[in-house]
């Protein structure tokens, strides 16, 4: 199967539309040049790239959240639900229906688990928020049994903590900044198995940056790959994990083989699309 | 396994009964493991395992409630954290702990801390006191680690603009600019892709064996944590289950069980042919 | 060409509520001798006011700048500044009439010997100093003890915030009392900013005190007055020159009825002295209507003023006005008396050794019978609420020993 | 004798401690919303006792209408405030915005010396029993009042922080206003709702010591009392702050009992709160209810 | 930005690469302002150079409390009461010990580090704004000791001190006065240059950014969190006693927690952790009260004046400037002022090409 890099013209309008936008650090550090990605309703949607490529940024630049960083959205368009949303304040954007998993857990630490969750359903009035808690709890047998200050979690709890407080908020598209981050392999899984969940059970929305690009590219039907802030190939995920170079340096080896990490040779053997 | 530095028997650093508890919450209870000196020694385990616990034990932040950890032959369970990088333990942390105002350079500066002499007094009057040549003597060195871990270009930014990958990777500059005999490393490739995987597992080989120094890495890649430890030893709910070599680590049903899930897909892999 | 003339005026620092009526009538007063007189031989006087918030380093950036502008002479006013100034217009020779009268500024050529006083020969006051003013409340409580038949020793007590103007008077009001057969209880301290002072007033009830100096200005009296009215203590309060006037008895409402204050100035405002047809023409410079009260602080500026008026007269007469010749101004009159303000302005006399002006102090008691929250002091003064009585006038001798203390 | 005065004066010191207490709450309250120290806290009171001096006594209004509309004028005051210079400040380092709270002190000290003038104004007589004695202690009715009331909105503080949504948010604010933007907490609502609450809560108190005293600049200073106060209980704890208030003003008046009895220092009045403070702070870093910062690396 | 560098300024070796003044542009700049400073006595009057004394002092001072908070993160409210035990400590000093006052003034910055170290033993426990409130009790504490201790400070009537003098040069007026405070400005300035990019001044801020991971770089945390207090206050007491021995009167009222403000006003203002900066608030926070009343004084007669009746009031208005400035100047230029230089001067260094 060939890569299919557009796509299909008949598609109904996409939830979130990223149009060739260009985002600036402190007013003079181009992160994002010209990116564009379109994620449509009800499907998951992953965002790959190296260290520093800008994804996080791109996500930030959707929540809002850059805004709090000294960063600033210079050039195109960020449509969702076909309304514009760049520029507008990040709480006003969670309660349109963007909530994001930011990176590194971001949890907060003098609060219990229980408060943190309750947290995450914030914008949230109605009556089944103790009813979702009792999910979460579900998802993450664990976090209940920790009573204590969210602080004093380990990585991988506060990880999922971070995941749990985003389903706590039942928002229509989540933005996910490598979940799997610090989890055991046994965990990595069983997120993964929610996300899909989360995106079979509720029809929510998922725009996934991940590292582990072999799950990833799992659950995902569409993926983009990112490169010094522009998007450098994107495609059905499966048409990707076919492709050659994503194999190469996203996914290990080719076909059934695997390298070896022992056996590295130490010159530069990135491949840049740029 | 791949040949190694050699392994001298004389453990460089050893856990006794070590237990830890916090209130209620038993983060470790009763784990004994020692390293050999020039080997690179991985901590498995699900999460809250007490994994990171450990390793807080050993570089001080926490005090174990029993047990003891002798380091080089010395007890160090009650050596206050500050004289521990003297002693030749360095550490990352698992959740970044850069200094985020300083340069990257600064930040790598502060590793050698412990290696400089002059205090604040030679230090303004910098031209007099011999700071000068201190610093100078000492920067060269530290070049020679950004050299190492290809962080030229961020020499100067603050560490707090710079994406997750590249912090953690400053921050195992300054590690290891602490000149440690044993470094700690906690998930050093957390949020990275497969080829800064390759990248860091090249540079923590290398810091094995060309620089020396023993390593101690907590890792969830099951993939790295095979191909580059000599000895893996496996933690669940605080208590030590499984120790040995990878793959026999690997292949025990209770580990299977409590960390990788069975038919797990990273097992998968690891049971496909490997390339050399 | 215009004189110019210094002058440091609180109108929004610490002392703000004395400085800025004190300050009204010194401004008012020159702007008066500007328009009416001509100035001085002829000449404008150029009064640079200056509001230095009662911040002493403020002062000496500011005398920097008049120093440039070559001030011939400056209207003081603080406790701190007057000090941190002295040395400064001893060594410039510009003289000082300053707001402070603390007795250390008195010793003019420094031969009293007392620790930590220098000389001060370019700096003035009107009026008595704080010391010689408590001195005489001290003789007046003696006679008023023996008046009262009370048994036993009165006790005497000084109270006021740990500062140099509240304590300025201090050692030698305890001294004087203990001479005077008082029993000298431990001093009270408390804040000179408006409180809560119940628990001195618990203290000054225990202590059962007779006679308690109040040393701080009147914002901070005030709160004492009326916590002790509150905890129901019976003692008289003497005041000081800063510490009560006619807007202190406003505020404190029935609280301050009773207290026993000096007051430098032969009337107040009112009262028919031939002088007083002079103040209400000054006053009329910044109140058209005349209608105005002015209280004790305002016409003891105008006396100031005038001292200092007359001084630079005498030294415009036959030559240059200059520093040194308006200091030998103040020494030209005896029983000094500003030409115009007999009645309202009590005499002075200056010496070059002795800079105390005046040793005969005034006493006065306020009177509040009624409620003082509506009205303000005009209305309250001419209804008759509240009342200025003068209770007697006692004159010090000019003891050698009390010299700059 | 004596321990009668001992006694007098340990219920003075809980009668005014407990005022100090009011305004520490009020602090707390700003304090846990944005980590912020306000020390324009004392002005607070200030303008509030101003504006209900001002509606008294030019306005005629009676006691309780006065002081209703003085609480409803705070509030609007304290989100004007938010508005025009905090929400610009949002996402500045704490000590930027602490700055700028000093800033407010000196202009808000400023302005209210210029439009109210100079001199300490009394109060109209509000109470037809100005004085109750309790104990055999003299106590003005108003401090009994302000007691009652004080003791209300304390109860109503520890509900609203560790139970209500809002006080979950403006807790989460306090401890990284980007994660609580991605909650999808408005950040600067957190911050307009607490520097109103806080600021109405200090005006019942400017006007309760204004009452007692007289109005004058000088009530600020109980924005400096506080800070004992607030220290001694603990900076984020309400509950800490109210008994951190009785224990500053206890502490003055057995300071004062010691210090007329033994010492003769004149001064302890004033500082022995500030003595305390390091004690305590020797012994307890974080106070006597603060929670620990997490170490945890 | 910080990670700007000037095309065309390589530089050839680390020595090159570590000086304070790293462009030849700068360091001539730094010869032209010494120079002017230098030759400022020819042009101005006492009030202009009063003004520059001020600023050096102040400045002085204010480079302490910046080491203290700007570098190490520990907030201080109570630095006024430290630059007063300096101008005491040096006037007593001279008074007692009949010691020049050459010797007095860094003798008084080092018995101020001693005191300043005795408060900040408990610094080496406590964070935050507990620390801050911490040294709030020590302003009051010491402000009371100011005031109690007669031998010491004169009690509350406070105390004459003696112009410096060197050699029978002395210096009791501005015109003299400027260039000591200028050889203590160069001194002070280059010391905390040097400190900062050397170990402790590292260690300094590496217990600012992140003390848990500085404690395991070998740093002492109690040491380092003492030591920068006992530095802020070295630096305190030598600009209290270089104020002692300028005003030639030192009294307590001077040091209220209010200046203690001032300072902090001054260092945020300046630039948290910077060098400069401290110097540039210190002139800031001197110059705003002049410059406001330079305005109602252009305006006085005017219809504004009439209106607003700005002559009784222009304290008010002073003030409420003051306050005013201080907050318009956070919301616009949060980083301070020696931020916005360094934007200008990237500005003419990237001239032509800088948009
Ligand atoms: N607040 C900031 N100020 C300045 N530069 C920033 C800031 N945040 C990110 N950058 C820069 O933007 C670039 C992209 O960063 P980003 O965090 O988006 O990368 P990423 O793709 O998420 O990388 P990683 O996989 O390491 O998380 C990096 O070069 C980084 O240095
Ligand atoms: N300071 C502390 N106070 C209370 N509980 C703690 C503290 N530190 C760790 N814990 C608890 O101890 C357990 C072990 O934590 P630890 O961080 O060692 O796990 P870990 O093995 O590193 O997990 P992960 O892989 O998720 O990082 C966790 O349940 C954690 O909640
Ligand atoms: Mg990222
Ligand atoms: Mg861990």
């Amino acid at each position: 199967m060939s890569a299919s890099l557009k796509l299909p013209e008949a598609a109904p309008a996409p939830l979130l539309e990223v149009k060739n936008i260009e985002v600036v650090y402190n007013d003079v550090i181009l992160v994002l040049r010209g990116l564009s990605l379109a994620v449509p309703q009800g499907k998951i949607v992953a965002l790959l790239g190296a260290n520093g490529a800008g994804k996080s940024t791109t996500l930030k630049a959707i929540s809002g959240l850059l805004k709090t960083e000294e960063g600033e959205v210079t050039r195109g368009e960020i449509t969702f639900d076909g309304a514009r949303i760049d520029g507008i304040d990040p709480h006003l954007i969670v309660r349109r229906g963007i909530f994001q998993v930011m990176e590194g857990r971001r949890i907060i630490a003098d609060m219990t688990c229980l408060e943190n969750l309750r947290l995450g359903a914030f914008i949230r009035s109605d009556a089944e928020v103790k009813r979702d808690i009792d999910m979460v709890y579900e998802y993450f047998p664990r976090l209940k049994e920790r009573t204590g200050l969210a602080g004093y979690l380990s990585g991988g709890e506060q990880q999922m903590l971070a995941i749990g407080r985003a389903l706590m908020a039942r928002p229509k598209l989540i933005l996910m900044d490598e979940p799997s981050m610090g989890l055991s392999p046994l965990l990595v899984k069983e997120v993964f198995g929610i996300i899909r969940r989360l995106n079979e059970e509720l029809g929510i929305t998922i725009l996934l940056v991940e590292q582990n690009a072999r799950m990833a590219l799992s659950v995902a039907s569409h993926a983009y790959v990112m490169e010094q802030g522009k998007v450098v190939l994107d495609g059905s995920a499966a048409a990707l994990a076919e492709n050659e170079d994503v194999k190469e340096f996203y996914l290990g080896g080719h076909g059934t083989e695997r390298k070896s990490f022992r056996n590295l040779k130490s010159y530069k053997r990135r491949k840049r699309w740029l | 396994m791949a040949e190694a530095a050699p392994i001298l028997e004389a453990p460089i650093l050893e856990a006794r009964g070590v237990s830890l508890r916090f209130g209620g919450v038993r983060a470790l209870t009763e784990v004994s493991f020692a390293i050999r000196q020039g080997e690179v020694f991985s901590i498995i385990g699900p999460n809250g395992a007490g994994k990171t616990s450990m390793v807080n034990c050993i570089s001080g932040r926490y005090r174990p409630t029993e047990g003891g950890i002798w380091f080089g032959g010395q007890e160090i369970t009650r050596v206050p954290v500050r004289r521990r990088a003297a002693l030749g333990i360095g550490r990352t942390f698992q959740n970044l702990a850069l200094f985020g105002h300083m340069s990257v350079l600064d930040n790598i500066m502060v590793g050698r801390h412990h290696l400089l002499r002059r205090g604040f007094l030679p230090g303004m009057l910098y031209w007099l006191g011999g700071a000068q040549r201190e610093e100078i003597a000492h920067r060269r060195e530290v070049e020679e680690i950004i050299d190492f871990l290809e962080i030229q270009h961020v020499r100067k930014a603050p560490a707090g603009t710079l994406s997750y990958g590249l912090r953690k990777r400053v921050e195992l500059a300054r590690a290891v600019a602490l000149k440690p005999k044993l470094i700690l490393l906690d998930e050093p490739m957390a949020g990275m892709n497969l080829e800064e995987k390759e990248d860091m597992a090249r540079f923590i080989l290398d810091l094995n064996e060309e620089w020396g120094m023993t390593v101690l890495m907590i890792e969830h890649d099951m993939g790295v944590v095979m191909d580059i430890s000599h000895r893996v030893m496996v933690l669940d709910f605080g208590r030590r289950i499984a120790e040995g070599a990878p793959e026999a680590v690997l292949a025990d049903p209770h580990v299977k069980r409590a960390y990788l899930g069975e038919a797990d897909e990273a097992v998968r892999d690891l049971d496909e042919p490997v390339t050399a | 060409q215009p004189i110019p003339l210094g002058h440091l005026m609180d109108l929004s620092g610490a002392t703000s509520d004395v400085g800025t009526p004190f300050a009204q009538g010194v401004n008012d007063t020159f702007a008066w001798v500007n328009r009416t007189r001509n100035g001085i031989a002829g000449r404008q006087v150029n009064v640079l006011a200056f509001d230095y918030g009662y911040q002493a380093p403020r002062s000496v950036s500011q005398y920097q700048a008049w120093s440039r502008d070559r001030v011939v002479g400056i209207m003081g006013w603080g406790t701190a500044d007057t000090e941190a100034l002295v040395r400064f217009v001893t060594r410039d020779r510009i003289p000082y009439v300053s707001g402070s009268y603390s007795a250390a500024l008195t010793d003019a050529a420094g031969k009293s010997g007392r620790p930590g006083v220098e000389a001060t020969g370019y700096n003035f006051f009107y009026g008595p100093s704080y010391s010689d003013a408590l001195r005489a409340m001290l003789q007046w409580a003696a006679e008023d003890w023996k008046a009262k038949g009370r048994p036993g020793r009165p006790k005497y007590v000084h109270m006021g915030g740990n500062h140099p103007y509240p304590n300025s008077p201090k050692a030698a009001g305890e001294a004087l009392a203990a001479e005077l057969g008082f029993e000298v209880l431990p001093a009270i301290v408390f804040a000179l900013t408006p409180g809560d002072y119940t628990a001195q007033c618990l203290t000054l009830k225990n202590q059962g005190a007779n006679y308690a100096y109040l040393g701080n200005t009147a914002g901070s009296n005030i709160s004492v007055l009326r916590a002790c009215q509150t905890a129901g203590v019976d003692v008289q309060f003497l005041g000081n020159v800063w510490g009560m006037d006619e807007n202190a008895m406003k505020a404190a409402g029935a609280a301050a009825n009773g207290v026993v204050f000096p007051v430098r100035t032969g009337a107040v405002w009112g009262q028919s002295v031939p002088g007083m047809a002079q103040a209400q023409a000054i006053s009329r410079i910044s109140d058209s209507s005349g209608n105005a009260y002015r209280p004790v602080h305002y016409l003891a500026g105008i006396c100031s003023a005038m001292l200092m008026v007359e001084a630079m007269q005498t030294a415009s007469e036959g030559g240059q006005i200059t520093g040194e010749r308006i200091r030998n101004g103040f020494y030209a009159r005896r029983d000094w008396v500003p030409q115009g303000f007999d009645g309202l302005c009590s005499p002075s006399n200056f010496t070059a050794e002795d800079h105390r002006g005046q040793l005969s102090v005034a006493l006065y008691r306020a009177r509040v019978t009624g409620d003082t929250s509506q009205g303000g002091v005009t209305e309250l003064m001419q209804a008759g609420t509240m009342k200025l009585e003068p209770v007697t006038t006692i004159t010090l001798p000019r003891r050698p020993d009390w010299l700059g203390w | 004798m004596d321990s009668a005065l001992l006694l007098q004066l340990t219920l003075n010191g809980l009668i005014v401690g407990a005022l100090y207490g009011v305004v520490a709450m009020s602090f707390v309250l700003i304090y846990k919303a944005s980590q912020v120290v306000n020390f324009a806290q004392g002005e607070f009171l200030l303008v509030g006792a101003w504006v209900c001096w001002w509606l008294l006594t030019d306005w005629q209004l009676p006691f309780w209408l006065g002081f209703l509309v003085t609480l409803a004028f705070m509030t609007a005051f304290g989100m004007i405030l938010q508005v025009v210079v905090l929400r610009p400040l949002i996402g500045e380092p704490v000590i930027s915005v602490i700055m700028a709270t000093i800033g407010l002190g000196i202009f808000f000290q400023a302005l209210m010396k210029w439009i109210f003038g100079v001199f300490a104004k009394p109060f109209p007589p509000i109470f037809p029993v100005e004085q109750v004695s309790v104990l055999g202690l003299q106590v003005q009715s108003v401090y009994l009042l302000s007691l009652g009331i004080s003791l209300l909105i304390m109860l109503g503080f520890a509900w609203f922080f560790t139970l209500s949504k809002h006080g979950l948010a403006m807790r989460a604010t306090a401890f990284d206003q980007q994660v609580a933007q991605s909650l999808g907490i408005s950040v600067p609502r957190v911050f307009a709702m607490s520097w109103a609450i806080s600021a109405m809560v200090s005006a019942l108190a400017g006007v309760v010591v204004g009452v007692v005293n007289g109005v004058s600049s000088a009530l600020s200073f109980y924005g400096i009392k506080v800070f004992p106060a607030v220290i001694l209980g603990g900076l984020d704890s309400v509950v800490g702050a109210v008994l951190g208030g009785l224990i500053v003003g206890l502490l003055e008046n057995w300071a004062q009992y010691l210090d007329a009895h033994w010492l003769n220092w004149g001064n302890m009045y004033g500082v022995a709160p500030f003595y305390a403070l390091i004690l305590i702070l020797l012994i307890k870093p974080y106070g006597l209810f603060g929670t620990k910062n997490i170490e945890r690396v | 930005m910080a990670t700007l560098a000037p095309a065309g300024d390589f530089r050839t070796s680390y020595r090159a690469d570590m000086t304070i003044f790293p462009t030849r542009g700068s360091r001539l700049a730094l010869w032209l302002g010494l120079a002017l400073v230098a030759a400022s006595p020819l042009v101005f009057g006492r009030y202009e150079l009063g003004l520059l004394i001020n600023i050096g002092i102040m400045g002085i001072a204010a480079l302490g409390l910046n080491i203290l908070v700007g570098f190490t993160g520990q907030i201080s409210i109570g630095h006024a009461a430290f630059f007063g035990f300096g101008a005491f400590a040096s006037a007593y000093a001279h008074d007692t010990w009949h010691i020049p006052v050459v010797l007095c003034i860094p003798l008084a910055g080092i018995a101020t580090a001693l005191v300043g170290l005795v408060f900040g033993a408990p610094a080496a426990r406590l964070k935050g704004l507990y620390l801050a409130i911490a040294t709030l009790a020590a302003q009051f504490i010491l402000e009371d000791f100011f005031a109690r201790a007669q031998w010491f400070t004169g009690g509350v009537a406070g105390r004459i001190t003696e112009p410096f003098a060197l050699f029978g040069w002395v210096a009791d007026r501005e015109e003299s006065f400027l260039y000591v405070v200028l050889a203590w400005v160069i001194l002070m300035f280059l010391g905390a240059a040097n400190l900062l990019r050397t170990r402790d001044g590292r260690a300094l801020v590496a217990v600012r950014d992140h003390y848990l991971s500085a404690e395991m770089m070998g740093i002492n945390l109690a040491y380092y969190r003492t030591l920068s207090f006992g530095i802020a206050s070295f630096y305190a007491g030598i600009a209290g006693a270089l104020y002692a021995h300028y005003l030639l009167f030192v009294s307590v009222e001077a040091f209220n927690i209010l200046f203690s403000i001032q300072f902090l006003g001054m260092v945020i203002i300046g630039g948290l952790g910077s060098v400069m900066g401290s110097l540039m608030g210190a002139a800031f926070m001197v110059l705003l009260p002049e410059v406001v009343q330079a305005g109602a004084d252009a305006l006085a007669g005017s219809a504004i004046d009439h209106a607003l009746k700005l002559g009784a009031s222009i304290s008010f208005l002073r003030e409420m400037a003051v306050g005013a400035a201080i907050i318009l100047f956070l919301i616009f230029e949060p980083d301070g002022l020696a931020h916005r230089w360094r934007l200008i001067k990237a500005y003419w260094k990237l001239y032509p090409f800088s948009h």
